[in-house]
This record gives structure tokens, sequence and C-alpha cells, in this order.
């Protein structure tokens, strides 16, 4: 068993005096997927935005392979992907100009790696219109575009599917498997029903969220 | 997939330099700004209209206007940073580009500060540009617009800087513009007192060197703090929204 | 001719240079704003010519790029 | 009458008529211009009381003149937009409102320099040159908000009703800084008082104020072409016009 990548130990959330969840615990693996369930408002988008370390008004532990993760803000940011609700790119630039953008703090990469991945999420033809004039879908593209090129271990992705076409929801299905299958580690939330193999869950809004 | 997950990949420890990062953050700033040419413009516009306001309101005598014309241009050119200040982190906020920015490994504070620098070449700098031209307006002779230019080319970056702790904190909440202006004019104060008070002392023929330094000891405090304070703020902001 | 030689007419009686100025900016803001008006035409119908071309070449709407989500080899690039 | 009035408001029907007035406009123009301006210079007599530097009057009052009579045609053009929403008129309005700017700027850039031999200072409050700078305010705010807003219907309407509100004001404007300058200055020489300007200095007037009219006509016919371009790159008549290699 080799040793978790993210683990938390009773995490609780309170968010406009509504509790959360409270006494959370679980450990995310290398190589497995994980989807965080729960109704509306259960908190599943502040649980990612609690583990990707943008909201911290949260009680608990979290360890980051087996240590504090406060300790180590760059390594862990380092090996974390987190892509929001809002795609994170800018509508005034172009596909290619705002790729290289996001992946210009994270790794250097040449402009045809980006050219290739952006063809390789649909938008060949594309990379040099302004993502004002894109579609929802496509700006939505852009930002998977880094999936195809983030070497980070740890992924946190909060509602991957939205505004992507059947054949693109099936797409994306087969690379988080392949990104397990490499050894990374997936945590997602979605609507769309994921029904993957050996999918683990985290499951909040019961009376207390436990990991089945 | 077995049940005990494969051996993980091995984490990644080099991460791209905080100077490289922060070059590319600056230059992006710079390339959005550049696709929207009229925004570069509207400060400056409203930095003439204000000066203007001032001879219209008070007095065109030259003898008012040659010994108030560097507090005229000062305040000016205080509200217009003001005035820009709301879209440093607000477009980027919108847009979901604020949390990437927040999760990029390299310490927060350099990023942040690098954005600041882009505000200041993309509003302050000009501004320190168009200074002379509404001097010859207000009747200030040419020493005294120098001066005016290096106190102005010393204080907007501090103006700069102070308004981004303002912008980060006052992020995403109700009335920010008006928030921002309560929060920030205060502050603002010691830099206006001190920028007129160097031309009002070269326009008597006093030294200027010590209050040219002292606004220089502004600056290096302004650099080294407001970008924590701003990165602290911003983390604040995000993390409540 | 109000003025009996050319450096005369230069000189202006010292007004020359304010005159000169004047004149020298008003022609070069007038000429420019011309000028940039016809290039930015000529730039127009370019592109609209690109654009029938092209759109004209690729009948019908652009084929669906296949999303295949692979991840990117970046060791080649 | 009516039809007619619809005809013009067609996009197409216009491109072809700038086409065939741009010629005359841009050669009429530089020929009126050339002449008033080298007329001016060389052989009016000189001012007796301000010299040479009064020579500058013969580009000073053609932008002042054109910069104000623009802002009146971008009004109507915006009455028209408003009323009977006629495309060709936001077209209008939105091709000239950067010429007006840099005509007033001219003028105001003249003004001063003119200034300086006059009075000595670059610049002076003066009734006139302050509601040029004014005038320059509301140019400017025209074309800020027209470039804010993304929507091309939504921003044509905004624009006029601001150009509207704007043509409104001028005399307003006016009114007002004329009292403002009598409150504080005693009457020094206004400007742009023409004092009784004998022959050999109104005719070359004339000719440049006239020239600079046609410069405008053709720039205006250039940018209005532009523009429609750009808003009509799908119709098939443009798609035609390109093909067929016309300018």
């Amino acid at each position: 068993m080799s040793e978790p990548l993210l683990q938390a130990v009773n995490l609780e959330c309170e968010r406009a005096e509504r509790l959360l969840f409270q006494n959370l615990s679980f450990s995310v693996m290398p190589g497995t997927v994980t989807r965080v369930e729960g109704p509306n408002g259960s908190g599943k988008t502040t649980l990612l935005r609690v583990l990707a370390g943008l909201n911290d008004a949260w009680s608990g532990e979290l360890l980051w392979c087996g240590e504090p993760r406060a300790g180590q803000r760059e390594a862990f940011l380092r090996n974390m992907l987190y892509l929001g609700h809002r795609p994170g790119i800018k509508p005034l630039l172009t596909p290619l100009e705002n790729l290289r953008a996001l992946m210009a703090g994270r790794r250097p990469l040449s402009d045809g790696a980006l050219l290739q991945a952006l063809a390789g999420t649909g938008l060949a033809g594309y990379e040099h219109v302004p993502c004002r004039n894109l579609s929802a879908g496509q700006q939505r593209r852009v930002a998977l575009a880094r999936l195809l090129l983030a070497d980070e271990p740890l992924w946190l992705l909060d509602e991957v599917f939205t505004a992507i076409d059947a054949q693109g929801v099936e797409a994306i299905e087969s690379l988080l498997l392949q990104r397990a299958a490499e050894g990374g580690a997936v945590l997602v939330t979605t609507h769309h029903d994921l029904q993957l193999p050996g999918m683990h869950r985290i499951v909040l809004g019961g009376e207390s969220g436990h990991e089945c | 997939m077995n049940a005990d997950a494969r051996p993980g990949l091995r984490p990644i420890d080099s991460a791209v330099g905080s100077a490289r990062a922060m070059a590319s953050v600056f230059a992006r700033d710079v390339r959005v700004a550049f696709r929207q040419r009229q925004d570069l413009l509207n400060p400056l516009l409203f930095f003439v209209m204000v000066v203007t306001l001032f001879p219209l309101g008070v007095s065109p005598e030259v003898a008012f206007l040659k010994q108030s014309g560097a507090g005229i241009l000062w305040v000016a050119a205080l509200l217009s940073v003001l005035l820009s200040l709301d879209h440093l982190f607000r477009h980027d906020f919108d847009d979901g580009t604020l949390e990437q920015l927040v999760l990029q490994p390299q310490p927060l504070f350099l990023l942040v500060l690098a954005k600041t620098v882009a505000h200041w070449v993309l509003t302050g700098l000009p501004l320190v540009l168009l200074a002379p031209v509404l001097g010859l307006m207000v009747h200030l002779d040419g020493n005294s617009i120098a001066i005016l230019c290096l106190t102005l080319l010393i204080g907007t970056p501090v103006l700069s800087l102070i308004g981004a702790i303002g912008a980060a904190l006052t992020l995403g909440l109700r009335s920010a513009g008006v928030l921002l202006s309560l929060l920030i004019i205060p502050l603002y104060i010691p830099v206006l007192i001190f920028g007129t008070g160097t031309v009002a002392a070269a326009a008597e023929g006093a030294p200027v060197a010590g209050y040219v330094a002292l606004m220089g000891a502004f600056l290096v405090l302004a650099l080294t703090l407001a970008p924590f304070a701003a990165a602290a703020a911003l983390r604040i902001s995000l993390s409540n929204s | 001719m109000a003025f009996d030689s050319l450096s005369a007419f230069i000189a202006m009686e010292g007004h020359g240079p304010y005159v000169w100025t004047c004149y020298a900016v008003f022609v070069i803001f007038l000429a420019g704003l011309m000028i940039g008006s016809a290039r930015r035409n000529r730039a127009v119908l370019e592109a609209c010519k690109r654009g029938i071309e092209q759109q004209g070449s690729t009948t019908g709407t652009r084929p669906k790029a296949a999303a295949t989500f692979t991840r990117v080899d970046v060791s080649q690039h | 009458m009516w039809q007619f009035f619809h005809k013009l408001g067609s996009p197409k029907w216009f491109y072809g008529i700038a086409n065939r007035f741009m010629p005359w406009f841009l050669w009429g123009g530089l020929i009126l211009l050339g002449a008033g301006l080298v007329w001016g210079l060389a052989f009016a007599p000189k001012d007796y009381l301000q010299g040479n530097s009064y020579r500058i009057i013969f580009i000073h009052v053609p932008a002042a003149f054109l910069a104000q009579s623009v802002y009146l045609m971008m009004a109507s053009a915006a009455l028209v937009t408003l009323v009977w929403r006629m495309k060709l008129a936001d077209v209008f309005v939105k091709a000239i409102a950067p010429v007006g700017l840099i005509l007033t700027f001219l003028s105001l850039f003249t003004g001063a320099v003119w200034g300086k031999p006059t009075w000595g200072t670059w610049w002076v409050w003066d009734a006139r040159l302050t509601s040029m700078l004014i005038l320059l305010f509301l140019y400017g705010g025209v074309i800020a908000l027209d470039k804010a807003i993304n929507d091309e219907k939504s921003a044509a309407r905004a624009v006029a009703v601001l150009v509207l509100v704007g043509v409104v004001n001028i005399p307003i404007i006016k009114y007002s800084v004329d009292w403002w300058n009598t409150l504080h200055q005693p009457a020094t020489f206004k400007l742009t008082e023409k004092p009784s300007m004998p022959m050999e200095m109104w005719v070359p007037l004339l000719l440049s104020v006239l020239g600079l009219y046609l410069l405008f006509g053709w720039l205006a016919c250039i940018r209005m072409k532009t523009e429609i371009l750009t808003r009509e790159r799908r119709t098939r008549w443009v798609r035609e016009l390109v093909l067929a290699g016309r300018k």
C-alpha cells in the first residue's frame, strides 16, 4: 500500500452559520479516482476549495504526504492542480495566450505542446480567436487543456463536465482513468453520474461525511 | 485498478523561478490592458478633467494657479489612481484567473507585486508623463514642473501599492468602489502632503533633497510591506467568496 | 510676397518657430489621420477577402474537431 | 421623398455614393486648403498688432470651426439614430467622433501656441479655449462610452443619447464659460475676436475653411466605408464587392 498523497483528519467546515461537514476523514491514494458526492449545497465545492487551500475557514488536519500541509505550501501547490467553476481564462486573450499564462507559473512549455493540447480538447482552428468570441463550452475546454499537460500528481476538478458535450465527457472519463493508471490521484465533483471502475466516493450531506 | 493503488508519482520539487513567474504575470496584464486601449486613456482624461475643474471652480488668475497648481495636480493624480484601482483585481476575480494566481507555487506577495507594478506602469506612469502639459496649464514654471514630476514619479507607485491593499480587501464586496476610497484615502494623505510640500519648498528655493529622500522612504516602505498585506487580503477575500 | 527673402519667411520676425510648429503639428495630425483611416480601410477589405476565401474553401461549417483528450507527450516538444 | 430618405439609410447605396464623391472631396480639399495656407502664410500682409504670429489663424479657426460643427453633425445623426433607428446614422457618429476629437485637440494646440507670443504664456484660461477644452472632454466621453459597450445596437443608442445630451449642454457651457470669463478677467484681447480683417486676410481663411471641410468629407466617407465593411462583412453585397476586387 503506498503512502496517501492527501489525508484529511476530522475536517470541519462551517459556512454562514451552517455546518457543511463535520469530522470528515479520508485519504486520497495515488492512482485512484475519487468522486465527492452530495446534494446541492452540501459543501462539495467548499470541500474542494478547502483541499486546494483557497478556503482557510476550516478546522481539523490536512496532511500532504504524511506531513501537515501548512508547512509545505510551495511543494503542495506545485503538485496540485485545481480547476474551479470559473474557467480561469481572460476573455480578451486568445486560448494560446491564456494557456501559456496558466502554465507559465508551473512548467515551461513550448508553444507546440500548448497548441497540441488545445487541439486535443477540440479547439483546433480556434487557438488565435479571442476567448470572448468563444462559447462557454469552448472556454471551458481551454481550461481543460491544462489536464493534457499537467504533471501534478493530485488533481482537484470541480464540476469538470459542465458545458461539455457527451462525446467530450466520455473522452474526459477515459483521460481520468488513464491518469489514475499513471499513478495520479483525481478528486472530482460532478452532477453527471460518473461510474468509473474502482472509483472511491466521499459522500457529503449525510449526518457526517464518510468514505465508503 | 487493483485494491491497493499503484506507487504514486514522485512529487515534483522543481517549480518555475519567482522572477519568471512575475515576468509572465506582468506580461499578461500588460497584454490584456493593450487589448482594450480605451481603458488606459480613461484615467488620463479624468486627470485632465479634474485639473480643469479648479480654475473654473475657483479662479483662473495666474497668481492663484501658480501657488496651488502643484496641489491641484497631486489631488487629481491621486483621484485618477484611485479610480483605476477598481479593476486591478476585480476582472481577474470575476473570470477565475485570481484563483489560479493564488494557487501558483511562487510566493503570492511577489506575484501581487508584479501585478501592482503592471498597474502602475499602465496608469501611474502615463500620469507622470502628462503632468508637464497640465503644469503649463496652471502656470507652473519649469523648475516646479520638474520637481512635481519627480515627486509624482516617486509618489504614484506608493499610491498603487497602498491602493492594491484596498482593492484586495474590498474584492467581491457590494459597494467596492466607494469602500475602496474610504479605506485608502486616509492612507494617501502623507504621500500627498510630502508631494505638494516638496514642490512648495522648491518654489521658495529651499533645498528639496530631504523631502525627496523621505518620499523615497515611503516608496521603499510600500514596496516591502504592501505586497504582503495585499496577498493576505487576497487570501481573505477569496476564502469567503 | 509679404517677405523679401526666404530666410525672412522662415524667421517671420521671431514668430517663425511658433507658426511653423503649429503648421507642422497640424499637417502631421491631419495627414496621419487620413493615411491611418485609409490604411485601416484597406486592412478591413483584406480581412473581408480573407474571411470570404477561407469560408469558401472549408465548405460548410468547420469540421467538428474530434476532442480526443489524450495527454500530450511533452518530452518530444 | 420618404422613399429617398429610406434609400439613404441603406449602407450599400451609401457605399456607392461615397465612392463617387471621395475623389472630389480629396482633391478639392487638398487644393483649396493648400491654396489657403500658402496664401495666408506667404502672401497675406503682416498684422499691425500681432505681427506674423496671427498667421496661425489660418489653421486655428478652420480646426475650431469644424470641430464644433462636427459635434453638431453628430448630434443630428444621433437624433436620426434614435428616432428613425437608421443604422447609417450610427455609422456616421462612430466614424467621425475621433476626427472631431483630433480637430478639437488641434485647435487647442494651435490656440495655446498662438497665445505664447501674444500673452507670453502657453495657456490662457480664455473663454473660447476653455469651451474648446470642455468640447474635447465631450468627445472623449462619447468615444469612451462607444468603446466600452460591446453590443453594437445598444452602443449606438447609448452614444446617441450622450451626444444629444452633450449638444444641449454646448450653449449652456458656452454661456457660463463666457460669464465666468468676464467675472475673472478684464476684457483682454479675445483670441478669436476677428478684428475687421482686410480682404487679403479673410479670403485665404475662407479657402482653408472650405478646404478643411472637403477633407473632412473625404475622411468621413472613408471611415464610414470601413465601419460599414466591418459591420456588413457577412452580407452578400460585401462578398460580391470584395470578390469583384473593387475598392
